[in-house]
């Protein structure tokens, strides 16, 4: 046990003013460290250090992205704003969606963790993003996890994603959290540096939102869930072995992992627990433990409140001997949250955690004043103004700068790329393309979500967005997606970043559900590079400028800094999530072209020669350069009000969207979905090659019954939506067949597009 | 042909959900008096005599155990 | 109105589900806590799915000792229907109403999927709605879904006709297993037919909004049939 | 106090698909010799002195292992 004599106090910390401490292997910078100085009058303890340390990390202080991030805050309309009830700032963004219900979605980063241990990392970025949900207030209802991995040949890729993938199914699973999407895309860029992102979307009554705050003086703090460990700790070890007195004799720790492992179980009596004490009306505020743990959730919870906080760390259950107060303030132990309860409340809020075997320790109480204390045995080890450790921690204003190489990239136009134009060479093209590893079926990955715990899915995997049921009475629902195109953003990071807006707003669109609010997360190279800095700041304007033109507001994200390899950064990676809302749920519009024989496909929207780092120009000639598709917020606008009209009216039976490997590719999917057939009719004079693989933006495919066509192909025309009637449906063939091309089996097609990712992972 | 067995163990920093809920359930199933249980794997591979024992640590390593969280023991047992 | 009991542990994930189901049938679903040792009165029970104390040891093995398990046991012993989906199936296995155990798919993958089913057994009260040889499909969705069992066991099992549902590769096509299950065995039944245990999930195919079929309903309202009859039997007889 | 090691593995007769897969991949890492791999449990148990073998023995075949598909052996140890 280390002895109380050897924790470094306020007092001590005021009486040695000069004693030497680690903070660069900490992190910080030198006027960082001074600025700290500055705040405390004096040097700051151990335990000070690790907390501003931590919190002032680009992770949790955004001190690179905050000065560009303001941006979504300032072009966010009042009308864009109404049916937001909590925004950026907050865990996560809390919308209105009807009937009383408020939705809260959010994504979240975890890539580093992920490349050292890809199963826990991966668990733990879906335990950390539940909990964010949970302290809304929320019953936690889906999950999907956005994925980006090095070639899908690459050995190391062979590593990493399958324990990524059961990770994720592992800790979702056993949570009992439907998976109802995400992505997975390979490129050689994310090599060293996978990207795994987890989204997690809940739902609760509008009266019930919880925000973090620590208000009403005499109010106890009660820290509960998982015991606190030694792990994900990392840096902070430093200062246990280099002790004020700078013994030699000190308890010194080796360096440790900064892995942790996560208990599903534990999180799932964890939630269960909380929604009981919100439904008992228990919790006047309540912050989950994820990044910088207990520093994280004390300085923020005192920061928002209207009040001090002083907290008695040595109450804090542990699960190692010997944590000193700086361990146990960084320590990133998952699966624990912390509330703010009425003293009155004490009692009843422990009887809960009781019945639901969930450790809960008060742990200290608001206070009058606005000092953060903290202390350990008695002695103070932290006496600080909350809001400089949570929310005044420094802000870089990064020089910005357009790379070098921007120029040469755009003028690289694939225009001269050989393309196939015989019926065989494009025959060829379709299977090799629908075979090739970001169009290949994501089955294998797939098939180890639960996507039908709690029963309320409606639409998953494979279809264009996850769509569930919250509302059991009314039928009220939910879609989201998550889309990025990380060459389109490296071609044109504002476009680019539209184009992901665009994709995630229009797969929400087709299922027949209006699209509402954004979220996003940010997944960038290092912000030191003003060239990535460039990138970044043309990525937030074009996703917030895209959102006034939808009219839809950022609710919340996250930034991921630093994914590089050496100075190599990965495609810049603006993973944009968009959430719809659907009325009733059993008027969804599924994605597969169905059954009916005779059923009209048509092709709304206009293709144009577009190739710019599309899928084609990659699989082919591993090509990237010149422009991405053209991108038209207004035309998205209308497209999505077709589709929902046309969900209401009966209108559409099934809907796909065009992206990647445009229309052939949403063909060979479509008839896959439901194993029927169709025949397609190229219009006269088309390039077939174009009209079949560019990835034109703004484009539909949509199955209309006979009877409804006439109604609806006069209201695209009547709206000014350019369509175009492709073929019919044609179960009995069993095949897809295009004029010019040929005939492509059902059987051929799928062993081609699903083979792919069995063969290199199993 | 020599038998070998290798013992791979949660790092003891390192959270042990399984242990602790194996730990937590005795108590409930009417047996008192244990206070700590770590549940880790076990293999028992067979293997030629031509394999020496630096490929053997090196299997445990870099494949058996995962050094970021386990800890690993290998030994050669009689047969 | 029949009542039938849903159990719930810390981990149990599906009873939300197992209870929908019940009520879709037309009964009334009443959930009953692990930590109570108290049937309260139903007229089955449904070990519903999920991850008990996280499975962490081996699935179903700490449920089974739960208090609410000794009653259930206790209840079955008397004759009263009690079905096992998945992580029930397996809690049953561990307590020793039904034989054999259930281990890592030969895959090592969780495997979620929709999954053909042949009803072999329409004799069982989870099963006479069913027409003999009836192929359903319903989600499997389970990591340790293999099931297992020693020969001898296995061919009482066969020989007794006690396998309930075996999975099949295809709708029309032969028997085939996505986990590596012995003799390609779903689900299995006791001596006597009242309780029965299965990897694949009816509860999540009641309605194809959310699930692929409504074939799995045929479970819950066959044993309503059972202990309606039943139920109306003793309510003769006590002269109610 | 007194440590205690449980080793439960997969009865022989039983497909052990872990044991199978680690087999698979050894030769493909460049890993030759290894003819066969068994994956099963090891739990390490710390006990007061007063818990005697007949309460571990107990502790083993009724819960950490399961009889139908394992075997285990029960084992004090040098703390
Ligand atoms: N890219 C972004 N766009 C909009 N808001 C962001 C972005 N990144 C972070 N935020 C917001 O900043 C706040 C702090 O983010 P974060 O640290 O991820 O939350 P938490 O503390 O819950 O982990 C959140 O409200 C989040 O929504
Ligand atoms: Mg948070």
């Amino acid at each position: 046990m280390t002895s109380i004599q050897q924790i470094d106090t306020v007092e001590h910390a005021a009486a040695t003013r000069d004693h030497p401490q680690p903070y660069r292997e900490l992190g910080l910078k030198d006027d960082e460290y001074q600025r700290i100085r500055d705040i405390l009058g004096r040097r700051p303890t151990d335990a000070e250090l690790a907390m501003y340390s931590v919190m002032w990390s680009e992770h949790c202080s955004y001190k690179s992205s905050k000065v560009h991030l303001r941006y979504f805050g300032e072009t966010t309309t009042p009308q864009m704003r109404e049916k937001m009830l909590a925004g950026i700032g907050e865990n996560a963004g809390v919308v209105d969606v009807g009937d009383g219900w408020a939705v809260t979605f959010k994504v979240e980063s975890h890539n580093h963790p992920s490349y050292v241990e890809p199963y826990q990392g991966a668990a733990t970025g879906v335990g950390g993003i539940v909990r964010d949900i949970l302290a809304m207030g929320a019953r936690p209802l889906a999950v999907m996890d956005p994925l980006r991995f090095g070639p899908a040949d690459a050995p190391d890729t062979r590593r990493v994603l399958p324990g990524v993938v059961a990770g994720i199914g592992g800790y979702g699973n056993c949570l009992g959290l439907p998976n109802i999407g995400g992505e997975v895309v390979f490129d050689p860029s994310y090599a060293g540096n996978p990207l795994v992102n987890a989204l997690c979307v809940g739902a609760m009554r509008v009266e019930d939102l919880h925000l973090a705050h620590a208000t009403g003086v005499g109010n106890k703090i009660i820290l509960f869930g998982a015991r606190t460990g030694l792990d994900g700790i990392g840096g902070v070890s430093v200062l246990a072995s280099d002790t004020f007195s700078g013994e030699e004799t000190g308890p010194g720790r080796k360096k440790l992992p900064s892995v942790q492992v996560g208990d599903p179980f534990t999180e799932k009596v964890l939630i269960e627990c909380c929604l009981e004490l919100f439904r008992e009306g228990l919790v006047v505020g309540i912050q989950d433990l994820g990044g910088a743990g207990l520093s994280c959730a004390t300085s923020e919870l005192a920061s928002a409140g209207d009040g001090g906080m002083r907290v008695e760390l040595d109450r804090v259950p542990l699960r190692a001997e010997g944590m000193t107060p700086a361990e146990i303030l960084s320590s990133e132990s998952q699966e624990r949250m912390c509330a703010v309860v009425r003293p009155s409340d004490v009692d009843a809020f422990m009887r809960v955690c009781d019945r639901w075997e969930v450790t809960a320790t008060e742990i200290g109480e608001v206070t009058e004043g606005d000092r953060l204390v903290i202390t350990w045995h008695g002695e103070t080890v932290v006496d600080v103004p909350p809001r400089t450790v949570a929310h005044q921690g420094p802000v870089y204003r990064r020089p910005v700068q357009r790379p070098t190489d921007q120029d040469a990239l755009r003028a690289n136009i694939p225009d001269a790329l050989p393309r196939p134009s015989t019926p065989d060479d494009l025959r060829d093209t379709v299977l090799r393309m629908a075979a090739s590893p970001n169009l290949c079926s994501r089955r294998w990955v797939t098939q180890q979500y639960d996507h039908y715990v709690r029963g309320g899915t409606v639409l998953a995997q494979p279809a264009d967005a996850g769509m569930i049921r919250i509302d059991e009475t009314t039928g009220r629902g939910v879609a989201v997606s998550t889309d990025c195109n990380g060459r389109y953003v490296r071609l044109d990071p504002y476009a680019g970043t539209q184009l992901a807006l665009a994709e995630a707003y229009r797969n929400v669109a087709v299922t027949g559900a209006t699209p509402v609010a954004v979220t996003n997360c940010l997944n960038f190279g290092s912000p030191e590079d003003p060239g990535v800095m460039w990138q970044f700041e043309q990525a937030v304007r074009g996703l917030a400028d895209g959102c006034v033109a939808l009219g839809i507001p950022v609710t919340g994200g996250n930034v991921s800094f630093y994914n590089q390899t050496g100075s190599t950064a990965i495609l810049p990676t603006p993973v944009v999530g968009v959430l719809g809302v659907i009325d009733d749920v059993r008027r969804r519009i599924p994605t597969g072209i169905g059954g009916q024989a005779g059923d009209a496909l048509l092709l709304l929207g206009e293709t144009r020669d577009e190739f710019g780092g599309s899928e084609w120009a990659h699989v082919v000639h591993g090509h990237l350069g010149g422009r991405p598709p053209a991108v038209d917020m207004a035309r998205e606008k209308l497209l999505a009000e077709i589709l929902v009209a046309g969900s209401r009216d009966g209108m559409v039976s099934a809907a796909h969207d065009l992206s990647e490997g445009g229309l052939a590719q949403a063909l060979v999917e479509a008839v896959l979905i439901d194993e029927t057939g169709c025949r397609i009719a190229p219009p006269d004079g088309v390039d077939l090659f174009v009209w079949l693989f560019s990835e034109s933006a703004g484009r539909v495919l949509v199955t209309v019954p006979r009877t409804e066509e006439p109604r609806f192909t006069d209201m695209c025309t009547m709206r000014g939506l350019p369509w175009t009637r492709i073929g019919v449906v044609d179960p009995d063939a069993r095949a897809l067949e295009i004029q010019g091309v040929g005939s492509i089996g059902v059987a051929e097609l799928r062993e081609t597009w699903e083979g792919t990712l069995p063969a290199l992972f199993d | 042909m020599a038998r070998v067995v290798v013992d791979v163990m949660p790092k003891p920093e390192i959270l042990d959900p399984q242990g602790q809920a194996v730990a937590k359930a005795l108590p409930r199933l009417g047996f008192e008096g244990v206070t700590s249980v770590r549940q880790g794997k076990r293999f028992e591979l067979e293997v030629d005599d031509a394999v020496d024992d630096a490929t053997l640590a090196k299997i445990a390593e870099t494949f058996l155990a995962n050094p970021v969280i386990e800890d690993w023991v290998v030994r050669r047992v009689e047969p | 109105m029949s009542r039938i009991g849903v159990i719930i542990f810390p981990g149990t994930l599906d009873d939300v589900d197992a209870a929908r189901a019940v009520r879709h049938a037309g009964a009334e679903a009443v959930a009953l806590w692990h930590a109570d040792a108290d049937l309260r009165g139903v007229d089955a029970v449904v070990v519903p799915g999920g991850f008990s104390y996280g499975d962490y040891l081996r699935a179903g093995a700490i449920a089974r000792f739960a208090p609410v398990m000794g009653e259930v046991v206790a209840a079955a012993k008397r004759g009263m229907p009690v079905l096992g989906i998945c992580n029930g199936f397996q809690v049953l296995c561990e307590a020793g109403l039904l034989p054999g155990a259930l281990t890592r798919n030969a895959s090592l993958h969780f495997v979620c999927r929709d999954q053909w089913l042949r009803v072999e057994n329409t004799a069982t009260v989870w099963s006479t709605r069913f027409e003999p040889g009836a192929e359903i499909l319903v989600p499997l969705k389970s990591g340790e879904g293999c099931y297992v069992a020693d020969q001898h066991t296995l061919d009482e099992l066969e020989g007794e006709g006690r396998v309930v549902f075996r999975y099949l590769l295809d709708s029309g096509g032969g028997t085939g297993s996505p986990n590596g299950s012995r003799n390609d065995i779903a689900g299995i039944t006791d001596a006597r037919g009242r309780v029965v245990g299965l990897m694949p999930h009816p509860e999540h195919a009641i309605d194809p909004l959310t699930g692929p079929t409504d074939d799995g309903l045929g479970l819950f309202l066959s044993v309503l049939d059972a202990v309606g009859a039943a139920g109306a039997l003793a309510e003769a007889v006590s002269g109610r």
